[in-house]
C-alpha cells in the first residue's frame, strides 16, 4: 500500500478511468494548463492532450449544460466545479436536465457524468466561498451525491462514479486535498451507497462523511479517553443513503449524533436525524443531536471562522449530551 | 445568371417530402387542439401551427443517422420532422404507456434517443447548453454529424445562449443554433425587451456567422439550412440563423392572444407555409389538385391512427411512477 | 369580511403597498402588459404606469440581480418568478447576494426586496414545471420564506413582507389562486414567523403549509368522523420557523404527522420531522411521520402526478399509524 | 487643430488628484501584500497593482455623493478610489472589527453604503446584475447619479453579463460596464477562451456603444470616463468601456503566475500606471521630484497608519457571528 494524499488519489482515478475508457473527458475552469486550481488534475492535460483534458471560459451554467448534453449523446464528463459555490450558476442544468433527463424521457436518456470539486468551507473566504451545499444536491431525486473523507474511499469512489450511468455529484474539500492515507497499488472500485464504520464503538453512533469525518474521529478518541466507546459511521454516498448501516449501529448503541458542515435547516443532518428518530423510535435512549454548521453566512474573520463550524468540542459535547454525562 | 426558383432547384421529389413535412405538423396539431378541447391533453400544449416551414425545412436539409435535433418545448413539429412516430408523440400528449416518453414527459418533452430527437425542454434556454454538448460528442467522436438547436426570441436574453455561443465557437462545435423568432414571449412582443430587433447581428458578438431567414417559406428555409450544414460539417464552426416566423394559436391552449392585432396574424396567415409551398408546386406543375388531396388524406389517416393509438394505448403502471428515476 | 380569491388578496396587498410607499415597485415576466402569467397581479400597470410596474426578458438570472441591486440601493422591489421553477436560474443571485449582502458587509447592505410566485406541482407539467422548492430556499440563513394558505394569510403576510428589510422568498400555488376566502375590509397586517393553529384537536398534531393545508384539514374531518380529533398547525412561515407553536402542539397531542410537498431528502419537512423528534422526545408516543412528495421528478401522466402527491388518504394513514389504530 | 496633451488639459490640481489615487492604491497593496507574508492577512487576496489606472482614473471621474461603485473581488483599489477609508479597507483585510465589514467580509467585499461602494463581490459576473439594479433604482428616483460596474474578462463570458446589457439597455439604465482586460482569468489567457478579441465589439449585440481603452493610463481613463459619464448622465443610456490593463502579481496571493513571460509583465511595467503620470506632469512642469517624494510620503504614512490600525483593532466579539445575519 503506497501513502499518498487525497488530490494524488482524485488524480489517480481520473488518470486510470480516462485510459480504461476514451469517452472519458475533463473539462472546467483551468484544469488543464493550470493543471486544476488546486492541482487535482495536476498532469492530466500532458497525459490526455487538450481533446480530453481542457479549459473552459467561466461560464458554469454554459459547460454545465455542454457536459450533460454530451453525456446524453454517450460521452462520459467528468466536469469540475473550480469550488461548489458556482455550481449555484448551474443549478438549473443539474436540476431540470441532468436529474430528469432519465425520467421525462421514459427511460431513453441517461446521463452519465460527473460534477465534481471542493464543497464546503475552507479558511478565511467569507461567505459566498466557504458554502457546503450537499443538501440541496442531495434534495434532488436522479442524482447520486458522494463526498468520501479519505483518499482509499476517494479514489474507489470517483472511479465507480466515473462507471455510473448516473449524474453524480462529487463533493471533495480544499482542506482534504493534503491529508494523507494508504491506498492499494492494485486496482479496486468503492462502491457509491455504501457507508463504512471508521471505528467500532457501542456507546454512541457519530455519524457524519466528507471532512468532518476525521474530526469526528478525534473526537472518538477523545471519549475513548473518558471511557466513551464512540461507534463513527461515515456514510461516504449521501443519495442513495445507506440506511441499514446507520441504524445497524444506532439499533446497537442507541445513541445518535450527526456532524455535518451544513446549515442546519433542511439539511443532510437533519434528514438523518428524522430517520433515525423515526426508524430507530424503540431503540433510542436520548434525541438525536445535530452538530451542523452555525446557521450563519460565513464570516471572513478566522475565529467566528472556526466558531461556525463543527468541531471536535460540539461533537464530545453532543454526544455526552445524548449519553446523559 | 438569374437565381433558379428553388421550387425547380429541389424538384418534385424533395418538394413533397417538403410538403409532407409541414403538412403533417400541420394536421397533428389541429388534432392535438382537438384533444386539448377534448380533455384528453392537459397542461402545457404549445402549438406549432404557423410555424412548421421552421423545423420541417430546416430538419428536412438533415441526415438523421447522424445530425441531432434539440428543440425548446414547442417541439411536436420538431419531433414529427425528426422522424419520431406520430403515433409515440400523440400518445405522449395523452399521457399514455406507448408515448414516447411512457406518458411521463408530455408535451414539452418529446425524446427519441434512437431517431436523435434530444427533447423538448420546458426550461427557457435550457436545451443551448445540452445541444452545445451534444455538438461537444460530434467533434469529440470526430463524426460529421451536426446539431440543430432551436429556441424562441425569448430564450436569446438568457444567459444560457451567450455562454453555450462563445463555448461554441472557441471549440469550432458544430452547431446550428436556430432562433424561431415568431414575434412573441408569450405575450410580449420581441421588440419591447430585446435591445437589438435583427438577431443575426448578436452573432457577431462571437464571432459567429449569423443570418437572418424568411421562416414562412419552407424551401427557403430547407434551401438556407442546407448551405449551412454543408460549410458547418466542412469546416466545423457554429452558425446562427434567426428564423422570421410566426405562431397561429396562442402561446398555449389556454392563451387568448389578446396582444396582437387580427392584421399582423393575417399578414402571416397570407404567407401561410403550407399554402406557399402548395402554390409554389402547383405553379412549377409538381402538383395536382388531386395529389395534394391525396397526400392531405394521407396525412389526415396518420393523424388519426396516432389519435387511435393514444386513445387505446394503456395507462402507465402505477409502478412506473419510481422507475426511470436512475439507471440501475 | 368579504369573501375573495387568493389571488384578489395577492393582488390588494401589492396594490395596497405601492400606494402606501412609491418606493415598492413589480417586475417579472408577464407582470405588466398581461396582467400576469396567472393574472395575480391584474390591474396593477394600469393603476401604477410603467414605471412601478413592468415587464421583463426571459433573464431570470438578471433581473433577480437587478432587484437586488435596486432594494441595496433604497427601492423596495417585488419580483415576480412566473413559477419557482425558473428561480433555479437565478439562485446564485439569491444564495450569494440578497441572503449575505448584509453579512458580507457587516450590517451596511439590507435588500428589502419579495421574490414571489407559484411554486409546487400544479397539473398536467411534467418534471421541470412541477417542483416544490421551499427546502433549497429555507436551507440559507439570510433569507425569510413564507408560504401562506389561505387568502387571509396570503394578503396579511405579503403585505408584512414586502414592509419587511430583508429579503422574503414568496411562495404561492398556481392551484391556490382560485381558492376562495374570507378578507376583512380595513386594512391588516399577518406577522412573518408566526404560525396558526387552523383546527384545534387533542389526539394528533398534523403540521403543514401552503397548498396541502386545505387537503390536510379535510383528512381531519375524514379522522373526526372515527373519532379521531386532529390538531392541524398551518406554519404560514417556513423560515423563522415557529417552534413554539409546534412543540406546544405536539407536547399536547404527543403525536405528529408532517405534510409537506417536497422531496422528503433533507426536506422542509423531514426537517421539521427531527425538531419535534428531538425537542419533544419525552413526549411522543409516536415516531413522526412525513407524508412528502415521492421521491421522483414529477410524471406528466395525470395518475401518476396524483400519486406522487401527498393526499388526503396519505395523511389519514399516516396520521392513523401514529396512533397506532 | 492639434488635441491638446490631456496633462494639460486636466491641469496640475486634477492630475495631482489623479497621481494621488494611483499611489495610494499601489502603496496599499505593497502593504497589503507584506501583511500577507506575515500571515496578518489570510485565504483570497487579489491585489490591484498594475491596473491601479483604471479604478483610479475612472471613479476619480465621478462624483460619489450621487454617483456609485459596483466592483468585482479585486476590490481594493475601488474601494480606495471610492473615498472609503483606508484604515477601515486594511482592518477588514485583517479580519478586525474594525474593518468597513466589520472584519467579516475581507478582501472580496468591500463596502461603504455611505460612500456609494457597493461590493466587492466574490462570483464572477454576480455583481453585475446588482449593478444594474443600482441603475434602476437612480433612474427610479429620477437622479442624474450614474454607476460604474467593474468586472473582469473573465466575467464576460458569464451569462449574468448577456442579461445585464440587454436589461439596461431596454429600460435605458445609466450604468457603464467597464471590463477591466487584464488579460488574465487566473491562469487563462483571454484569447483561449473568448471568442473575439475586442470586447468593445462585444456591445454592438445590446445596441450599445462600446470602446476600448488604454487603461494603463490614468489620464486616458479620466478622459475618456468623463466624457462618458456626461453622455449618460444626458441621455440616460448604458455605456461599455474595455480597459486594457495587466496586474503585475499573480491572479490572488497564492498564484505564482507562471502562464505568462516575463517579456509580457515588463512590457506592462514599462507603461506603468504611476510612472506614466508621474512622467506626465514632470514633463508638463506640474510635479518636481520633491513633491512627489512628497506626496508619496505623505501616502505611505497613511498606509503605515491604515496597518496600525488594523493591527490595533480588536477582533470582532464572538457575538459578531450571530449578527447582521437579518435586520431586526
Ligand atoms: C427559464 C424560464 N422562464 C420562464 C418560463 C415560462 N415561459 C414558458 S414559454 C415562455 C415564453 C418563451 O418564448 P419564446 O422563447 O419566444 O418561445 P415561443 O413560445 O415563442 O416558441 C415563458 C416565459 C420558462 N418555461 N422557463
Ligand atoms: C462564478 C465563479 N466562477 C469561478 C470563480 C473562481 N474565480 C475567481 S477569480 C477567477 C478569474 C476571474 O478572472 P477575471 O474576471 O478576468 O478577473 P481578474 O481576476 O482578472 O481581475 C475565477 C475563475 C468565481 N469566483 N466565481
Ligand atoms: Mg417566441
Ligand atoms: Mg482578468
Amino acid at each position: 500500500m503506497a501513502t499518498i494524499t487525497m488530490r494524488e488519489a482524485l488524480r489517480q482515478a481520473m488518470e486510470e478511468e480516462m485510459r480504461r475508457d476514451e469517452d472519458v473527458l475533463l473539462f472546467g475552469e483551468e484544469v488543464a494548463q493550470y493543471n486544476g486550481a488546486y492541482k487535482v488534475t495536476q498532469g492530466l492535460l500532458d497525459t490526455f492532450g487538450e481533446k480530453r483534458v481542457f479549459d473552459t471560459p467561466i461560464s458554469e451554467e454554459g459547460f454545465t449544460g455542454m457536459g450533460i448534453g454530451a453525456a446524453m449523446a454517450g460521452l462520459r464528463p467528468i466536469v469540475e466545479w473550480m469550488t461548489f459555490n458556482f455550481s449555484l450558476m448551474a443549478m438549473d442544468q443539474v436540476y431540470n436536465n441532468a436529474a430528469k433527463n432519465l425520467y421525462m424521457s421514459g427511460g431513453q436518456m441517461k446521463n452519465p457524468i460527473v460534477f465534481r470539486g471542493p464543497n464546503g468551507p475552507a479558511e478565511y473566504l467569507a461567505s459566498q466561498h466557504s458554502q457546503a451545499l450537499q443538501s440541496i444536491f442531495a434534495h434532488v431525486p436522479g442524482l447520486k451525491v458522494v463526498a468520501a473523507s479519505t483518499p482509499y474511499d476517494a479514489k474507489g469512489l470517483l472511479k465507480s462514479s466515473i462507471r455510473d450511468d448516473n449524474p453524480v455529484i462529487f463533493m471533495e474539500a480544499e482542506m482534504m486535498y493534503s491529508w494523507k492515507g494508504e491506498v492499494p497499488e492494485d486496482e479496486y472500485l468503492v462502491p457509491i451507497g455504501k457507508a463504512d464504520v471508521k471505528r467500532a464503538g457501542s456507546d454512541v453512533t457519530l455519524i457524519c462523511y466528507s471532512k468532518p469525518t476525521r474530526m469526528v474521529l478525534q473526537a472518538a478518541e477523545e471519549l475513548a479517553k473518558e471511557g466513551i466507546e464512540a461507534e463513527v459511521v461515515d456514510l461516504r454516498t449521501i443519495r442513495p443513503l445507506d440506511e441499514q448501516a446507520i441504524y445497524d449501529s444506532v439499533r446497537k448503541t442507541n445513541r445518535c449524533v450527526v456532524v455535518d458542515e451544513s446549515w442546519p435547516f433542511a439539511s443532510v443532518g437533519s434528514h438523518i436525524g428524522w430517520l433515525v428518530s423515526r426508524n430507530c423510535f424503540d431503540y433510542l435512549d436520548a434525541p438525536v443531536e445535530l452538530v451542523s454548521g452555525e446557521d450563519v453566512p460565513m464570516p471572513y474573520n478566522h475565529t467566528l471562522e472556526l466558531a461556525a463550524q463543527p468541531s471536535v468540542d460540539k461533537v464530545v459535547k453532543a454526544a455526552k449530551s445524548v449519553l446523559y454525562v | 445568371m438569374a437565381k433558379m426558383k428553388l421550387v425547380e432547384k429541389y424538384g418534385k421529389k424533395k418538394n413533397m417530402e417538403l410538403l409532407r413535412q409541414v403538412l403533417l405538423i400541420r394536421r397533428f396539431e389541429e388534432r392535438a387542439a382537438q384533444a386539448y378541447g377534448l380533455r384528453k391533453i392537459g397542461g402545457f400544449c404549445h402549438l406549432y401551427i404557423g410555424e412548421e416551414a421552421v423545423a420541417g425545412g430546416a430538419i428536412t436539409a438533415l441526415d438523421m443517422a447522424r445530425d441531432y435535433v434539440v428543440a425548446a418545448y414547442r417541439d411536436h413539429g420538431h419531433a414529427l420532422a425528426a422522424g419520431m412516430d406520430p403515433n409515440g408523440v400523440m400518445a405522449e400528449l395523452y399521457g399514455k404507456a406507448g408515448g414516447c416518453s411512457k406518458g411521463k414527459g408530455g408535451s414539452m418533452h418529446m425524446f427519441d434517443r434512437e431517431k436523435h430527437m434530444f427533447g423538448g425542454n420546458g426550461i427557457v434556454g435550457g436545451q443551448i447548453p445540452v445541444a452545445t454538448g451534444v455538438g461537444l460528442k460530434i467533434k469529440y467522436k470526430e463524426e460529421d454529424g451536426v446539431v440543430l438547436a432551436f429556441f424562441g426570441d425569448g430564450a436569446i436574453h438568457q444567459g444560457s445562449f451567450h455562454e453555450s455561443m462563445n463555448l461554441a465557437k472557441i471549440y469550432n462545435l458544430p452547431v446550428v443554433y436556430i432562433c424561431e423568432n415568431n414575434h412573441y414571449g408569450m405575450g410580449t412582443d420581441f421588440r419591447r425587451v430585446s435591445s437589438v430587433h435583427d438577431f443575426s447581428q448578436m452573432a457577431d458578438a462571437y464571432g459567429i456567422e449569423g443570418r437572418q431567414i424568411n421562416g414562412m417559406d419552407p424551401l427557403v428555409v430547407y434551401d438556407e439550412v442546407s448551405q449551412v450544414l454543408e460549410r458547418v460539417r466542412k469546416d466545423s464552426t457554429p452558425m446562427f440563423l434567426e428564423m422570421l416566423t410566426y405562431r397561429y394559436k396562442g402561446h398555449s391552449m389556454s392563451d387568448p392572444a389578446k396582444y396582437r392585432t387580427k392584421d399582423e396574424l393575417q399578414e402571416y396567415k397570407d404567407q401561410d407555409p403550407v399554402t406557399i409551398l402548395q402554390k409554389q408546386m402547383t405553379g412549377a406543375e409538381q402538383l395536382s389538385e388531386k395529389e395534394f388531396e391525396k397526400l392531405d388524406k394521407e396525412i389526415r389517416d396518420i393523424c388519426d391512427a396516432a389519435v387511435q393509438f393514444a386513445e387505446e394505448s394503456p395507462e402507465p403502471e402505477l409502478s412506473a411512477l419510481y422507475e426511470d428515476v436512475l439507471v440501475e
